[in-house]
């Protein structure tokens, strides 16, 4: 009876899976043993994320129409804004755990230099209100698409967007540099090994949320998104301002304190 | 849902927060005083995004446990690494 | 009298068939039972591997001064027999059996994110891949042992890449295994059929739901200490090598996720055992609730319990003591689970076969190796036992009695349901007898073994441990070809005949009978709650009953309060009761 | 030669016994029960083949509270007992008249190091009938120092110092005990022989000796 089960299921097949974890393993691979075959493995891994994304947009990936069904205690969730949310509890541990550790080194360590001697304070609060900005732009696009407003999401999508490719620029293109003249490094000690870790790892955070924020865009732009259709916004902006809220953390945690 | 006018004050506020964290840093005092008073007002800033940002506020109570199961974790975690030092 | 296979069902073997040969579809599936089965099929090869390094390693300790292996070889097999063994061997396979099984038992079309079950396979399956391969780098593969303490694992002590790339394994299987948690946990909490509510929910989907949840919180500190270390390793960080608490942070990031790890991989077991005790001692679980509560408890406390891997790093005393009571009271819930387990059996009747001996067995291995990790917990014995090879026994009367124990239970259970086809019963038991006597022949020697380090690759007669080494070598060569053979039992049952029935065991549980409650053709209205919830058709056995026996009385449907027989069963379904009711009838 | 079994491990010694005796009765009832069950209730061939009722009972509830109150009770008393009857795992001494120890590791050996800046390696000479306390630190790896016969280890950690004492037996003629330590902390390839010898001596002997060490060791000092 199990197979009549089957039968009356469509079944949906994508190579996607298999092409994403073959480029991480070649990705990781090539790390450690030869760096172009690594160059390769990423490029593999965007192809097979490149799938997904297509699919995604031609909702062949539809969800499979959930019968009624027992759902308490989160009757009016829908599965994937629940697993967005799981997902964001792991992220939570994995920042959590960082950050303790970078509590316990500090500690541990004998001296720590100043703060606010050795980080740029002002770029540090430029680049906090940007990605607090980033979050309102992400918040408005939802807001408009919830009343139907196709261009209000587009202005908020590309602000967003924008927003968290200057909070890149800012961190990676005058920030990090500065302290690397001033001899500030990620070798340079226990001080720069945490800061480094965390924040690019946050920034790792960030340049994904813009990869997913560029995919939204197509999809706008596609007419893929209506006042009915429109989870995909609200679950990727859950995301966004998640990486927000790590950083209202790391910003005191190494600019201020 | 509401409006895009309430979400603007709730930003205005958190710009605010910011602002306050970078001011109160440069008050003279006890430096671990100054510097519980800034993780407060940031744990302020981030239960906020949380609540209106992640709209958790107006979502299924229970969902609220997820983050706050994890932050318990985190803080299991924290008290055992500070015995430990 | 057995029924004959209709049309569709001997098209869907063809089907079946078709499909088994076919790579395209192994690639390319989403679907939770051909995942399902790529994870059991995977989890199994890396049993093989990872027991032949077993059996290297007990080669290597039969006689002092051996040198079968060097030095280095041994750390290297020892290093990756663990890892494998625990992390790509019983964790997968609990999450492989789960993959099939989970959805058929909550009623779910499929797992909540169909492709991202397909990530989590093929993350899995190459990081095992990844791991395996560092032995065939210049300069061989990780040898620090499973728990790779820092800084042994930084890259002055451990130049090899094969290190390296053990981390980054570890890091993408980390992935997986968190992607498997998210997916499983939205499945069993938004995708059940009508009518499986919490208190009805099958016993071995609970003990996934606590696996999943406990490998969320478990896995990212792994992670982050993965993010760390192989920080350390290409950008010259000095997280692990600072004299500033690096080791400590390691250990604490590590224990964090590695205790809750030993209780990932025992609950698909506990799960797997209730379903056994079930079916073939034909009765509902002793105190069904309590169990749930139990599991519950266990579960929340082993969040709480890591540091009594720590005892030895100079605590202070009262996170010793700490930590000792909260180990010795996690063994409070899960004797609690045992005992349910046990008292589930009496005044029943017991069909012996091949998977009920497997989980008595597995029984017998969990309560051994229970109570000597409660000696553990006690700060002054764990002084002598810690990094011994008493440690050792313990552990693996846990992790490779119990967990293999019950998760072959588990596959010899199933295997009528997967394949279609039954197994040799009479060899199944023989294999069992072999492998049950091999196991206690090879670890139980182990507990005299008191004074003898971990992971040394060779002693000297004067120090007295040869015999019981020996021994335990002995045991060593009977019980990996007895688990190879029970292996070979179940495949070489691919050539049988197809069953005729489709539920052989006469189980009652929801994925044998799926009598799900059907949503009504013209769907009632949701009402102000969104729960459209049909009360359970009296006429119904199995599940649908006792599971609402226990504290809670047959529940009343939450809304619309008139009961309404709205069951509508599926052409040429056979639920439990007719095929029982058949059979009856042939008699 | 027969060595008198150190206070440690006469401690753990009674207590171990203790915890295994409990240990094992637990054992014997769950697995004696689980095998009595399986013998009688086993199904036979001659019986009627069996039709498992899983209908609801009035009394399962009352039965699984029951169950649940007694087998916590029990459990946690006996876990309580246990808990309150275990030995202080440091041993820490009341007495402060210690001679300290430094005992570093390092790959793959240890080098032990007297208050008068004399260095010793893999061989520790103790007096009889101190109390000693070892200050245990490593040079490189985790290592985990063991001495085996008195029952009592720590990890040695780079950067931290990890204490514990032991009190050695009364030596007071010609007698020589032996004790060994062992590395239980997997620290590369030398693992396996990283080893020492801890000699005790009677107090006498041990000034002799720690005076016969100073001329040539007296540049050396401890880690």
């Amino acid at each position: 009876m199990t197979e009549q089960y089957e039968e009356t299921e469509e079944r949906k097949s994508t190579y996607a899976p298999f092409i994403i974890g073959a480029g991480l393993a070649l990705l990781f691979f090539g790390l450690v043993v030869f760096v172009p075959l690594a160059i390769g493995g990423g490029a593999v891994v965007a192809a097979g994320l490149f799938m997904l994304f297509r699919d995604s947009v031609e909702e062949k990936f539809a969800d499979l129409k959930e019968t009624v069904g027992e759902k308490w205690p989160v009757d009016f969730l829908s599965k994937r804004k629940l697993g967005v949310w799981v997902f964001l509890m792991s992220e939570i541990l994995i920042f959590g755990s960082l950050i303790v550790g970078y509590i316990f080194v500090r500690f541990s360590s004998g001296s720590w230099p100043v703060a606010t001697q050795v980080h740029n304070v002002t770029l540090g609060m430029t680049n906090t209100i940007i990605l607090l900005t980033s979050s309102l732009a992400i918040v408005f696009a939802l807001v408009s698409i919830r009343s139907g407003n196709t261009r209000g999401l587009k202005i908020g999508l590309l602000g967003t967007f924008a927003l968290g490719a200057a909070f890149l620029i800012i961190k990676l293109g005058f920030e990090w540099p500065a302290y690397y003249r001033n001899g500030f490094t990620i070798s340079s000690g226990l001080p720069g090994s945490t800061y480094f870790v965390l924040t690019g790892l946050h920034a790792a955070h960030v340049a994904g949320g813009l990869v997913a924020v560029g995919y939204l865009i197509a999809r706008t732009y596609q007419g893929g998104f209506t006042k009915d259709n429109h989870a995909a916004i609200e679950n990727i902006g859950l995301y966004w301002h998640f990486v927000d809220i790590v950083w209202m953390f790391l910003f005191p945690l190494f600019y201020l304190i | 849902m509401p409006t895009m006018k309430f979400y603007l004050g709730i930003w205005a506020g958190l710009v605010a927060a910011t602002v306050m964290e970078v001011v109160t840093r440069s008050i003279p005092g006890a430096f671990a005083a100054i510097s519980v008073i800034i993780l407060l007002i940031s744990s302020g800033k981030a239960v906020t995004i949380a609540m209106y940002f992640q709209h958790l506020r107006y979502e299924n109570k229970s969902l609220a446990l997820l983050p706050i199961a994890a932050v318990i974790g985190i803080i299991f975690l924290a008290i055992a690494a500070w015995m430990s030092m | 009298m057995a029924r004959q296979p209709n049309a569709l069902e001997l098209n869907s073997v063809r089907r079946m068939k078709a499909m088994v040969f076919s790579i395209r579809e192994w690639l390319t599936t989403t679907h939770h039972k051909q995942i399902g089965i790529l994870y059991i099929a995977t989890a199994i090869f890396f049993m093989a591997v990872a027991g032949m390094f077993g059996e290297m390693i007990r080669t290597q300790l039969t006689v002092p001064m051996n040198n079968f292996l060097t030095a280095f070889n041994y750390e290297q097999t020892v290093t990756l027999h663990g890892l494998l063994m625990i992390l790509w061997v019983l964790t997968p396979l609990g999450a492989g059996i789960a993959n099939y099984i989970v959805p058929l038992q909550i009623g779910a079309k499929d797992l909540a994110f169909p492709r991202m079950n397909a990530t989590s396979y093929w993350t899995y399956l190459f990081s095992g891949i990844m791991m395996v391969s560092t032995v065939f780098l210049p300069g061989g593969g990780p040898n620090t042992g499973w728990t790779l303490y820092a800084p042994l694992n930084t890259i002055q002590f451990t130049s090899q890449p094969g290190m390296t790339l053990a981390v980054l394994a570890l890091l993408l299987l980390s992935l997986s295994i968190t992607m498997s948690s998210i997916n499983f946990l939205t499945t069993i909490v938004k995708c059940r059929a009508s009518g499986v509510t919490w208190r009805r929910l099958p016993l071995f989907t609970w003990s996934i739901v606590f696996t999943m949840a406990l490998a969320l919180f478990a896995f990212p500190p792994l992670a982050a200490g993965l993010v760390l270390l192989s920080s350390d390793r290409f950008l010259g960080t000095v997280f692990f090598s600072s004299t500033q608490g690096g080791g400590i942070l390691w250990d604490e990031l590590f224990w964090f996720f590695g205790h809750p790890e030993v209780y990932i991989v025992v609950f698909p077991a506990l799960g797997v055992i209730a379903e056994v005790f079930q079916t073939f001692a034909k009765k509902p679980l002793f105190a069904r609730n309590v169990f749930i509560v139990e599991f519950a408890a266990v579960a929340f406390l082993s969040m709480g319990v890591w540091m009594h891997h720590m005892f030895t790093t100079g605590l202070n005393y009262s996170l010793l003591q700490t930590f000792s009571f909260t180990t010795l009271a996690i063994s409070v819930p899960f004797e609690g689970l045992v005992l349910a387990l046990v008292l589930t059996l009496y005044k029943s009747h017991i069909t012996l076969n091949t998977p009920m001996l497997y989980c008595l067995a597995a029984i017998f291995t969990v309560t051994l190796g229970g109570i000597t990790g409660v000696l553990q917990a006690f700060p002054v014995l764990d002084y002598a036992f810690n990094g011994t090879y008493w440690v050792v026994g313990h552990f693996h009367y846990v992790m490779a009695g119990t967990t293999l124990f019950a998760l072959l239970a588990g596959l010899y259970y199933w295997w009528p349901m997967i394949t279609k086809r039954k197994y040799n019963e009479k060899f199944g038991v023989i294999a069992f007898l072999v492998a049950f006597v091999g196991f206690n022949v090879l670890y139980f020697p182990y507990f005299f073994l008191l004074a003898m380090p971990r992971r040394i690759f060779t002693y000297t007669v004067a120090s007295g441990f040869a015999s019981a080494n020996l021994v335990a070598t002995i045991g060593a060569y009977i019980f990996g070809p007895a688990a190879a053979v029970a292996v070979l039992v179940l495949v070489l049952s691919l050539r049988n005949p197809v069953l005729k029935q489709a539920n052989p065991w006469e189980a009652q549980e929801l994925e044998w009978t799926q009598n799900y409650r059907k949503p009504p053709s013209s769907p009632t209205p949701p009402s102000s709650t969104g729960v459209n919830a049909d009360p359970p058709d009296e006429k119904l056995t199995g599940q649908w009953y006792w599971c609402m026996t226990g504290s809670c009385k047959q529940s009343k449907p939450r809304l619309n309060g008139r009961k309404k027989l709205a069951f509508q069963s599926k052409q040429g379904s056979i639920s439990g009761k007719s095929l029982m009711l058949e059979e009856k009838g042939g008699e | 030669m027969l060595q008198p079994i150190p206070v440690s491990a006469s401690d753990w010694n009674h207590f171990f016994d203790l915890a295994v005796t409990i240990a094992l009765i637990a054992l014997a009832i769950v697995i004696g029960a689980m095998i009595f069950f399986v013998v009688k209730y086993r199904e036979r061939k001659d019986q009627p083949k069996f039709f498992p009722d899983f209908s609801p009972k009035k009394s399962s509830a009352r039965d699984s509270f029951v169950f649940a109150l007694i087998s916590v009770i029990i459990l946690a008393s006996l876990v309580a007992a246990s808990y309150t009857l275990a030995p202080n795992p440091r041993f820490e001494p009341s007495d402060p008249k210690n001679l300290v120890i430094d005992v570093t590791a390092f790959q793959w050996a240890w080098r032990f190091g007297y208050p008068n800046g004399v260095t010793t390696l893999d061989n520790v000479t103790l007096p009889g009938n101190t109390t000693i306390m070892f200050n245990v630190t490593s040079a490189d790896v985790m290592h985990n120092f063991y001495i085996v016969q008195f029952k009592v280890s720590t990890e040695a950690i780079p950067g931290r110092y990890n204490v514990f004492w032991i009190t050695t037996p009364a030596a007071t003629g010609n007698e020589v005990y032996t004790y060994d330590i062992y590395c239980k902390e997997l620290c590369g390839v030398g693992h396996a022989f990283m080893d020492a010898v801890i000699t005790v001596v009677n107090p006498a002997a041990y000034e002799e000796w720690l005076a016969s060490q100073m001329p040539s060791n007296s540049t050396a000092s401890g880690g």
